[in-house]
């Protein structure tokens, strides 16, 4: 046996993940926070469709209603869509480059604590007088004049969080640029890595408007400013736009890493390479470019003017092209292929068309004139949720099945699998597709209730039957995962057989160092290459030697456990003496552990050449 | 994996050369600042004294400003050296972005 | 292969759907009353029509791969292809001339809606030409002022059919957005400036829709943004002119003719006339009218924008808002015992202008 | 090459802030994260000319009342001063002069200091004397944060470059703390940039009006 695999007790394991600053275990600390965010939003989601299954139901009251919608936008988008696509990053993309880890192995784990601590604090609103309730774009006049702390929770949570995500963000684009393997270039780098770099860059340019935004947020509400309030000179509309100079971006961070999620899935089970491969990267920075010059089409109902909408309009349609491109390239890359429904194939090929209904849509929705007409209403709603249930969920999905072997060694069930997948895609269909036909018939979203005899009942009773498919989806998932991890019958490298890229050639899950010599890359899907030439294993670029590692460090947790006081010392700090003390003395522990991390070396540490000798003989013995 | 500089065979010839190299760019650095300054006090006179008109002040300011901040990247932060690609085409997309951010402030936010 | 089936289906039912129209008349967009209205609808058609052609052109694809290139052998290998330079053109160049297509359109619409000149155009007097009503936006309920007519009303919007009417809307609060389905977009009531727009109101679609369409705000503004309804009475010209003629000539509260609804103005002049006027002219300033206005609340088709229009509602509403409208700024700023509700509701019945 | 490796004149490399891989990584990371401070300050500025002069009564005072010329012109001159002496600093880091690095340092430490002193006089005396202040209008709270977003980078600036030149005292260059000097060195310029357009938009535009 090898020394990382050997039992060990609870503590220790616990310790171990606190302080943990390999990327492959910090996957799974992302995976299990945003897949329990996931399922928090899940059941607010069911909240709001059983709230909604009749009218004039009381199920909920309507200010709860207001807390719960808030709460589920957020949730899913921040909390649970975003850190699960980071976790599945941090899990492959350094395997697929061939890289031993990220390059800020520290940044990452930061990354993790404030993304966690910020969510905790957001969600902590449910126990400390009431959740934010003015949707998850929290618009300005609202959130100012929304009573209690749900509004700062939101503001100072997402800020956390949000530190956390660009920190993530800086880390992936340095790995990317520095840490290929030899032979790795850019336009051999698969199309999973790519889209995590644009995605990166992404969150890099986009968040900062939102940190700025929320600081003007977290300002007026908390320290008298006065940026959202027209008495005293301030204008509302900066909030819209700072939003949605961040949100449109935001749309495309969920959406990239989905496409590449599903380029690995198709190619791979097609048996193809992927078709025009050159054609996606570009179209996927393109897309990446183009997200920034949209955002106004969330606003053409604010009264920006003819001008500002015709521009705004004009530029959104565009992104429907290099779109295009992507799923033509997608349908090719299957034609002439060799198709294998596996589940993941499943989730890859239904999300083709289930995307394409809600890119139309999105498409329509462009055409300012008329949405006039969609805006605010249930079209919209539709549209959203067929983007990103339709693609980012899905791709969520398929990559858990997709990856789960090369996690954790072992594969999930694929007859539960495939009931999953039929489940909630049937589900998903019945919830959404109506959706598009109540906005239409004028039903405005973020209603908590709607009035009988106004032709709304058939189609939300549907929708809300549809909701309960995902859900029951979403259940057998979990059992497969417990199934699965109690059975824990391994696997080996490849376990799909069809594997193309780097992270196939190393064991599931890899060994810490990830590749005891760094892989030789000759060219696309360079795992298949040699695969062809029949070998097993990957050409090695470098003569067996010490490998550096870095030490575990529990800095970054402190860091972020320092914010998450500060943030409940900033909202209490006007209603009770001890808010400004805790404010300080969070920001002390912060700035210490920061100051710690700063004059304590930390060198990290080499495994030596012989003890990979040795864990080789291990392994085969 | 640390990653081998090449060195050429005599150091002491490097190191020479190096020291001679650093120097010039030090020259080049006290240049580029003079310039700053002398700009610097180009905008503050024009708005302190001449009587111009603000539609000239304003883009000339404007201007000088951005050249000012040209030499202060190029030179004080070195980004006319090589390797600094990938820099460049990440400050650019900032500068990018935020101009269409200020843009979008000053045309669509009413007064 | 049954899922294909309903893949192939979907596009169809719909443009059926969407070119049959569904929904209420007085409420759905599908049912365009109006010249805004249309011009959107017609927008959306032509969009569908566009978005349909592409869906179809991806299924035939698709399901020509999903039938034809299923796994035969466990080691077959096809053919690793690059890519096709012309049809990566192809499908670069066809989406972009098909959103041309749709680019034209959409701009030209677009500043039409927003075309409001002849509102901003002048006459001797100061006024316009065009009928002109300020919406103003509240926490849930809505205020319309004819500033040419000088009159104020609340909650129902009363508008002449075939012409076209001229909004400037704005917020006193917090943010909503005024929308009547049927009859054309949207646009935001900002707390930060006054947008404006217009709308026409077809008579064939109105009479259709028994003369009154639902109006709906349509930005999150609090618990009981579900419920700040409106209504839209649309009438030919000549009933719209008899309406603000008898508007106009309440200049006086109107009194109460039984003892019970003396009684209640009484209470009313006591307890209500602080925040509801019960004369229609503009000239009290905005901050002081805290609520609807309610010179014509008799002839409303709701109470509070929701609840149908009866003396038992009214008191329900008197008694307990709360319980009606969640978080509405009526609530707790008065003290009734039932006997004054009774009184105050015979009163409000009889305060109409028409009958 | 290792970080931990012990230096000599020869064996310093050119680039030393790039010369092993943990430093290539901070240096490009350390970029990345001043292209999204560019967005940041973008925002900031946006905003403020936004809210320029938005203020709810016309008592208050405007732009064109506040500003005074030579204050701006002294803590600018401070500034790019500053700017220069850390590129003497990085001169030294380069040549393998430790001393002489960390008395650059000391000077731009100084001047920094200077600065920011000078800042808190300035507030202070709009608040006291034009009762312009962070929650008194739209305009005081943007320019508040614009500006004092800044002067929050120079005081961390200052910390940092402190910090590093305690820490390090005792134990002269390495390759495991060049690039640490590096970067705050870079932190410092891009103050100092931000400065360029602070003075020019906010000051100067202010002052025409
Ligand atoms: C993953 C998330 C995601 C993605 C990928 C998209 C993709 C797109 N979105 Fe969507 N959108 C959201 C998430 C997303 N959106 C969310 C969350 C909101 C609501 C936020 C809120 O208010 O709460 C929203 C709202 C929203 C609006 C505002 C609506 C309103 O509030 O009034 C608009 C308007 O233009 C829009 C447009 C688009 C467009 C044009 C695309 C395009 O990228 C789609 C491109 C794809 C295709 C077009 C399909 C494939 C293309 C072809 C096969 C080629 C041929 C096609 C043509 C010629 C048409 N979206
Ligand atoms: C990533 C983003 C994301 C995802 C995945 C979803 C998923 C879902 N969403 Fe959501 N949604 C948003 C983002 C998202 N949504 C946003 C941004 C808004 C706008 C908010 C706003 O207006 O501010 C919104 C708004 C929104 C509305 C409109 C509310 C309104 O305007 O009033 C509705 C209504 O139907 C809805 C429904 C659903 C449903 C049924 C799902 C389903 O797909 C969910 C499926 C998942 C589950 C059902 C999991 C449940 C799991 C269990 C039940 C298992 C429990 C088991 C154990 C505990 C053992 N969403
Ligand atoms: C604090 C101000 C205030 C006071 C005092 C007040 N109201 Fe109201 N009233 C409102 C507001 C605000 C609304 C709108 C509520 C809503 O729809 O959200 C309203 C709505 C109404 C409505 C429904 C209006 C319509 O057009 O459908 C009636 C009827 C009414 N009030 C009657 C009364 C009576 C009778 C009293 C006195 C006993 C009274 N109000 C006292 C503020 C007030
Ligand atoms: Cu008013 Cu919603
Ligand atoms: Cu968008």
């Amino acid at each position: 046996m090898s020394t990382y695999a050997q039992k060990k007790g609870v503590g220790a394991v616990l310790w171990d993940y606190l302080t943990t600053v390999d990327h492959k275990k910090i996957a799974i600390l992302y995976l299990i926070a945003g897949g329990f965010f996931f399922v928090l939003g899940g059941l607010e989601a069911m909240v709001i469709r059983i709230q909604l299954a009749i009218p004039d139901n009381n199920f909920v009251s309507a200010g709860f209603y207001n807390e719960v919608l808030t709460m589920h936008g957020t949730t899913m988008i921040f909390l649970a869509a975003m850190p699960i696509l980071l976790g599945f990053m941090n899990a492959v993309m350094p395997l697929q480059i061939g890289a031993r880890d990220v390059a800020f192995p520290f940044l990452n784990a930061l990354g993790f604590w404030l993304f966690l601590f910020g969510g905790l604090f957001l969600n902590l609103s449910w126990f400390l007088g009431g959740a934010p309730d003015a949707g998850w774009t929290s618009y300005a006049s609202l959130s100012l004049a929304s009573e209690g702390h749900g509004i700062d929770f939101y503001a100072l949570g997402l800020q956390i969080s949000g530190f956390g995500t660009l920190i993530g963000g800086i880390n992936f684009l340095v790995t990317i640029i520095n840490m290929r393997a030899p032979g790795m270039t850019y336009m051999r780098m698969p199309l999973f890595t790519w889209t995590t770099f644009v995605a990166s860059a992404l969150i890099l340019f986009a968040f900062p408007p939102l940190t700025v935004g929320i600081f003007f947020l977290t300002f007026d509400r908390l320290f008298g400013a006065n940026f959202f309030d027209p008495t005293m000179g301030g204008n509302t509309v900066i909030w819209e736009h700072l939003f949605w100079i961040f949100g449109h971006p935001e749309v495309y961070i969920l959406i990239l890493p989905a496409f590449g999620i599903f380029s690995e899935i198709i190619s791979t089970f097609s048996r193809k390479r992927l078709f025009g491969y050159s054609s996606m990267v570009f179209a996927t920075v393109l897309i990446g470019f183009l997200g920034f010059m949209v955002w106004a089409h969330h606003m053409f109902t604010t009264g920006l003017g003819p001008i500002a909408n015709s521009i705004f309009a004009v530029a959104t349609m565009a992104i429907a092209v290099p779109t295009g491109i992507k799923i033509f390239n997608w349908l090719f890359t299957m034609w002439g292929g060799s198709i294998r429904f596996t589940t993941p194939m499943l989730y890859a090929v239904s999300f083709v068309p289930s995307f394409l209904l809600g890119g139309v849509t999105g498409v329509m929705l462009a055409v300012a004139a008329a949405d006039y007409q969609y805006h605010d209403t249930y079209f919209v709603v539709a549209h959203f949720h067929y983007v990103i249930v339709g693609g980012v969920v899905l791709a969520i999905l398929a990559a858990t099945h997709f990856y789960w072997p090369k996690m954790f060694g072992t594969m999930l069930n694929e007859f539960l699998g495939k009931i999953t997948f039929w489940l909630f895609l049937i589900g998903f269909h019945l919830t959404f597709f109506i959706q598009h036909f109540l906005g239409l018939m004028g039903m405005p979203r973020r209603i908590f209730t709607f009035l009988p005899n106004q032709g709304l009942e058939v189609g939300n009773v549907v929708s809300t039957v549809g909701a309960f498919f995902m859900a029951i989806a979403v259940i057998i998932l979990l059992i497969n995962i417990v199934i699965t991890s109690v059975k824990n019958v391994k696997v080996g490298n490849d376990p799909w057989g069809d594997g193309r890229s780097l992270e196939w050639a190393i064991a599931s899950p890899p060994p810490f160092y990830n590749f005891k010599q760094l892989p030789l890359v000759r060219g696309l899907d360079p795992y298949w290459i040699e695969k062809m030439e029949g070998k097993k294993e990957m050409t090695p670029a470098e003569p067996l030697g010490d490998i550096h590692m870095p030490n575990n460090s529990f800095i970054p947790f402190m860091i972020s456990l320092g914010l998450f006081i500060a943030a409940f010392g900033a909202m209490y700090r006007l209603d009770y003496s001890w808010g400004l003390p805790v404010l300080i003395l969070g920001l002390l522990v912060t700035l210490l552990s920061m100051f710690t991390r700063s004059i304590k070396d930390d060198h990290g540490f080499h495994i030596h050449k012989e003890d990979l000798i040795d864990e080789d003989k291990g392994r085969k013995a | 994996m640390a990653n081998q500089q090449s060195t050429s065979e005599n150091p002491r010839v490097d190191l020479d050369y190096r020291r001679k190299k650093n120097a010039e760019d030090m020259r080049y650095q006290v240049i580029t600042f003079s310039l700053m300054i002398f700009l610097t006090l180009i905008a503050f006179a024009a708005v302190g004294f001449g009587d111009l008109s603000n539609w000239f002040v304003v883009p000339f300011i404007l201007l000088l400003a951005v050249v000012q901040v040209i030499f202060q990247l190029y030179y004080f932060m070195h980004m006319s050296h090589k390797g600094h690609e990938a820099p460049q085409l990440f400050l650019y997309s900032g500068v990018l972005v935020g101009f269409i951010t200020v843009l979008a402030f000053m045309t669509i936010i009413w007064w | 292969m049954k899922r294909l089936g309903k893949w192939r289906l979907l596009p169809l039912i719909a443009v059926i759907a969407l070119l049959a129209g569904c929904g209420e008349p007085f409420l759905s967009a599908l049912q365009p009353a109006g010249e805004v209205a249309q011009m959107q609808y017609d927008l959306m058609v032509l969009s569908t029509l566009i978005m349909v052609g592409v869906i179809a052109i991806v299924t035939v694809i698709f399901i020509v791969v999903m039938v034809r290139f299923r796994r035969k052998s466990k080691d077959e290998i096809p053919k690793q292809v690059e890519g096709s330079h012309t049809l990566e053109i192809l499908w670069t160049v066809i989406p972009i001339l098909l959103l041309l297509v749709l680019a034209v359109p959409t701009v030209s619409a677009t500043f039409k809606l927003a075309d409001v000149s002849s509102m901003e155009k002048k006459n001797e007097d100061g006024k316009s030409d065009a009928l002109v009503v300020n919406v103003r936006a509240n926490l849930y309920w809505w205020e319309f002022e004819y500033p040419n007519e000088e009159i104020v009303t609340s909650q129902d919007l009363v508008v002449p059919t075939g012409e076209k009417v001229y909004f400037n809307l704005k917020a006193s609060d917090v943010k909503h957005s005024f929308w009547i389905p049927p009859v054309g977009g949207k646009m935001d009531t900002n707390t930060d400036n006054v947008n404006k727009f217009w709308l026409e109101f077809d008579p064939a679609k109105a009479d259709e829709a028994g003369g009154i369409f639902y109006g709906k705000c349509a930005e999150l503004c609090g618990p009981s943004h579900a419920l700040m309804d409106f209504k839209v009475k649309a009438l030919p010209r000549a009933e719209f002119d008899q309406w603000i003629a008898d508007m106009q000539s309440v200049t006086e509260p109107v009194q109460a003719e039984t003892a019970d609804a003396q009684a209640g103005q009484e209470i009313f002049n006591n307890s209500c006339i602080g925040c509801h006027a019960v004369t229609p002219a503009n000239t009290t300033p905005e901050q002081a009218r805290m609520g609807p206005n309610l010179t014509d609340f008799g002839n409303r088709t709701l109470v509070a924008g929701i609840l149908e229009h009866n003396e038992e509602n009214i008191k329900n509403w008197l008694k307990d808002p709360e319980s009606v409208k969640p978080g509405n700024k009526m609530t707790g700023k008065y003290n009734l015992s039932d006997e004054e509700i009774d009184a105050v509701t015979q009163y409000l019945m009889g305060l109409k202008v028409q009958e | 090459m290792h970080a931990e490796e012990k230096m000599t004149n020869e064996t310093w490399p050119a680039s030393p802030e790039k010369a092993t891989l943990e430093a290539k990584n901070k240096f490009l990371g350390f970029w990345f994260f001043l292209g999204g401070e560019t967005v940041l300050f973008a925002s900031l500025f946006a905003t403020y000319l936004a809210l320029k002069d938005k203020v709810p009564t016309a008592d208050h005072a405007l732009s064109k009342d506040l500003f005074e010329m030579p204050l701006v012109f002294l803590m600018t001159m401070l500034l790019l001063t500053s700017s220069l002496t850390s590129v003497y600093a990085m001169h030294h880091m380069k040549n393998f002069e430790f001393k002489k690095m960390q008395l650059w340092l000391g000077i731009t430490v100084l001047l920094g200091l200077a600065f920011l002193g000078f800042e808190i006089y300035e507030f202070n005396h709009y608040v006291h004397e034009y009762h312009h202040s962070f929650t008194s209008s739209a305009f005081g709270s943007a320019f508040y944060t614009l500006v004092g977003f800044h002067g929050g980078h120079v005081a961390f600036g200052l910390l940092w470059i402190i910090v590093l030149m305690i820490r390090n005292s005792k134990r002269g260059l390495s390759l495991y703390n060049a690039p640490k000097f590096y970067l705050a060195s870079l932190y410092w310029h891009f103050i100092d940039v931000v400065w360029v357009f602070i003075f020019t938009v906010v000051y100067l535009m202010g002052m025409v009006g």
